[in-house]
């Protein structure tokens, strides 16, 4: 498989300070692996895109990653609030980040249209919302048809989309199922994009319209099985949702925080991905 | 049986949604209401989660909007964007489940900070599905416990919109479809008058008098002349929840005060095959 | 199945004159059966809609059944010319009708612009084609954040979409796979929708993220087992290459194609549809 | 083996498609072409049909652009909507191979109408995918027999834009990608001058002169200064080339004499299940 790497090599190599990033994944398959390795290597500056930012975005945050923050609900899901994000918007610690705030729409339809070689989409959205008065990314044009008002968002074109799915194959051709969320469209929207996958087979044995991503759209696959954890892998492992509990309590206090992250990130041996 | 306020907003909501009803559903309180709905009245009703999954019948709740169990149990699951443009922008939805940190009396809701946008006090975790859901389902049902610090004479900021300063002027935005036809407490439910679009109570839980719902609201709350009292939940209703929500705790195995699995998951993100 | 008609009852109470219908299919799932069907019940001043008009539309305007029509490509397809569509626009026999020439993209962003409830779509297109100036349904904005000049079209809602699909499930669920053209689209797109299917199963078995129209936006499913001949259903039957050969003479001339229509088509009873 | 010129055209087509390139392929001579590639010298091409397949090795050539050959063979089945959207509008094909009616001194095509748009000598099938492929493949490749009639001064409609009216006038109505980089014909191979951009002759086929060229193209004809000749196909490109269409005539049992099945086929439309 020529894009094969190890994930400690593709985000090195792929991955610049200042680049910007997205990890996607709607509570399924959201690449944590991928997201410790960027902190391992201590990437900083990034603009870090993601709908539902989560715990991943919560750890990269609090460790120092971000310089900006795109994103449309960012919450520990079914648990509350996710702390290092507060903390850094609320007391600009480790430091102050930029906020581009939407809806989830805005993000699909910005995703969208990036992936479809287009500068901008149109939805119906932000219509008696105050979002549209703090974000100079979301503006009005008429129908040319009927006169309708409708909202534009500009595509949001990542240096860099990081996904995690369940196969490869050893060509590099990448299946994912289940809630697919917008791995199509971040993947087909970047520059450049990185997959991490549960297992590599002989054989996709994908059905007929499945979500498919060819070799030649991926920049580079990694082999890190349970890539996903404590988010699930459909077909491999389910969520860990006491772990989302147990976050709450851990990330609320800075130095517990930073505790965890050493004990359990950074003085990790970084995933070594290998078919 | 007897239930408790929270149980009773439940019911309430859960028999808001009529049988057949394609209804998209957030996560908590919206998603339990809605499947006690199809659990009880309502078995042909039709849920979709923003994750994708559409016409899912979980048997026990999600925790998360992407929960395994809702694609296991979906007629089908299709993207997140297919979601927000096919089916909520494309006008399948009939009835919108929401929740938030504030509702207004114009039924305007706020997620997204408590205090000024640029320096909050509460930064909240923002907008997700919801100002779409709002502005595009036929009709939006709003859960939320009843607090003066929740129901306030206005919201902070809006991220969904209402029917704004009232009387026409969600028409005049240009939203078109919906609106909220329903705010449902753990003391009473609010519904929008005819012509101002205020909030008003028109319908008092069991037991629950009109000064604590005065008291326990930020504006100056006015009462339908035709206030009716919402009928005490049925055993079937109160006996179907507790189950769910049994399974529920059974299936998800939450426990916030065990902490020994935290090093465990990890560890599991990191391991490799050889 | 509360929504299962037969095919002669889904025209008759859905379709009627003046409306605009689209029967979509790309090469694949043609609706063969219901456009004879539609030829039979002598429905008069039909919009037709279909990106790829194909013999089946060659043979609705020849029968009078078409008042306009919209369209980006109307050729038998490996073959040549569609005789009774040039016939109708050459020398308006049976009679004038009009037409909407669009690009297949073009269609394709009027199809998913009315799935997603909006009123026109934004592409990159039309930019130097003489189409443009002959169509007044497409128009040019400029995007709002780059300037750059885009093509809007109008989103295309027809008041009937038909579609022919592999299989539903008793309670009305549709399956369909391969080649799956724009039928979710347009199937959204409409305001009514009728599909024939090859097979109606206990259980559609449908993979994840397979191509699956839930029960409650599908208006009738019709039972018409080989109801895309001569065009193919994946896993049923292929497509008869000869037909679409043979079909050039017999519509080359008036009067060999009502012959061939009368004995094929109009005496031919009505499809019954049950399960 | 001797190549007929056809045979030639679609060898000179096919040796421009290089390996691992991603192409936007129409039924016909280009589809012929692209897999003599792959079946040749570029194994590795990407062969991208507008019914919606994504990297299909077809045995055998399909006669329309859905053959199911084309889902079987292929990486992945799309829509056609994504397969305008994501792929070709997204900019992710490298060359686009086109077919027309007509192709003027500027290389815009017109496979629209004969005559007037309004009163048309000949309708032609119409645009297709033709426009956008010419406006947003980074490169595009015409395929025409040559003749007076096809290869015009100007074309009676624009329907996919090549240089418009040459020099700088393509970049200046916005078309920033691509462009054609060669018409094959079968007798030679065109190509745009660097400034003008007008079409002229680089490469004869074998036995073609100047003069016929000359008296087959509608306008008067220019000739590079480095003209060169096309190399004769190889003995594995012809034999390919004809197993491949042996091998498709036989799955195809294309025989138009044969019409006594237009019965039997018509009649399988009309059959029901009792």
């Amino acid at each position: 498989m020529s894009n094969l790497l190890t994930l400690s090599d593709a985000i090195r190599i792929h991955l610049h300070h200042g680049d910007c990033v997205a990890l996607e994944g709607f509570t399924h398959l959201i690449p944590f692996a991928a997201g410790h390795e960027i902190i391992r290597q201590e990437k900083r500056d990034l603009t870090l895109v993601r709908m539902t930012p989560d715990v991943i975005f919560d750890q990269m945050i609090g460790m120092g990653c971000a310089k900006r923050l795109v994103f449309s609900w960012g919450g520990n899901p079914g648990v509350g609030s996710l702390h290092r994000l507060r903390d850094a918007v609320e007391k600009h610690f480790p430091h102050p980040i930029e906020i581009d705030e939407r809806s989830h729409a805005a993000m699909t339809v910005s995703y969208t249209a990036a992936a479809a070689g287009l500068p901008c989409g149109l939805m119906r959205g932000f219509l008696g919302s105050d979002l549209a008065q703090h974000n100079p990314n979301i503006k009005f044009i008429d129908c040319p048809f009927t006169g309708e008002r409708l909202a534009a968002v500009p595509a949001i074109r990542p240096d860099v989309a990081i996904i995690h799915a369940q196969r490869a194959d050893r060509a590099g051709n990448v299946h994912l199922w289940g809630i697919i969320g917008v791995q199509k469209e971040i993947a087909l929207a970047a520059k450049k994009v990185l997959v991490t996958v549960e297992e590599i087979v002989d054989d996709l044995e994908a059905p007929s319209n499945a979500c498919v991503l060819p070799a030649w759209v991926v920049t580079a696959v990694c082999h890190v099985p349970g890539g996903a954890a404590p988010s699930y892998a459909h077909g491999y492992y389910d969520r860990d949702n006491r772990f989302y509990q147990a976050w709450d309590e851990v990330s609320r206090d800075r130095d517990t925080f930073q505790r965890w992250m050493r004990d359990n990130v950074m003085d990790t041996v970084s995933v070594r991905g290998g078919a | 049986m007897v239930a408790t306020p929270s149980e009773v907003m439940t019911v309430v909501a859960a028999r808001m949604l009529q049988e057949g009803t394609v209804c998209f559903v957030g996560i908590g309180i919206p998603s339990k209401a809605a499947n006690l709905a199809r659990l009880t009245h309502a078995p042909n009703a039709v849920l979709i989660y923003e994750s994708g999954t559409i016409g899912t019948r979980p048997t026990v709740l999600p925790l998360s909007i992407g929960d395994g169990e809702l694609a296991v149990t979906a007629d089908t699951v299709v993207s997140t964007s297919e979601i927000f443009s096919y089916w909520l922008q494309g006008g399948r939805v009939e009835v919108g489940f929401l929740g938030a940190a504030q509702v207004d009396r114009y039924a305007n809701l706020n997620s997204t900070v408590i205090g000024n946008y640029q320096a909050p006090k509460v930064r909240l975790p923002g907008a997700g599905g919801a100002p779409e859901i709002a502005a595009q389902a036929k009709e939006t049902l709003i859960i939320i416990n009843h607090d003066r610090r929740k129901l306030v004479e206005k919201v902070d900021f809006i991220t969904s919109a209402g029917y704004l300063d009232g009387g026409d002027s969600r028409e005049r935005a240009g939203l078109k479809a919906g609106g909220p036809t329903a705010v449902i407490t753990d003391l009473c439910v609010l519904r929008p008058e005819s012509q101002t679009r205020e909030l008003v109570v028109t319908q008092l839980h069991p037991g629950v008098t009109r000064e604590r719902v005065a008291e326990a609201t930020g504006w100056d709350v006015r009462f339908a002349k035709d206030l009716s009292q919402t009928q005490v939940p049925s055993d079937l209703e109160l006996s179907t929840l507790r189950e769910l929500e049994r399974q529920t705790a059974l299936a998800h195995s939450i426990d916030a005060e065990d902490k020994t699995h935290l090093n465990r998951i990890d560890s599991k993100t990191e391991v490799t095959r050889p």
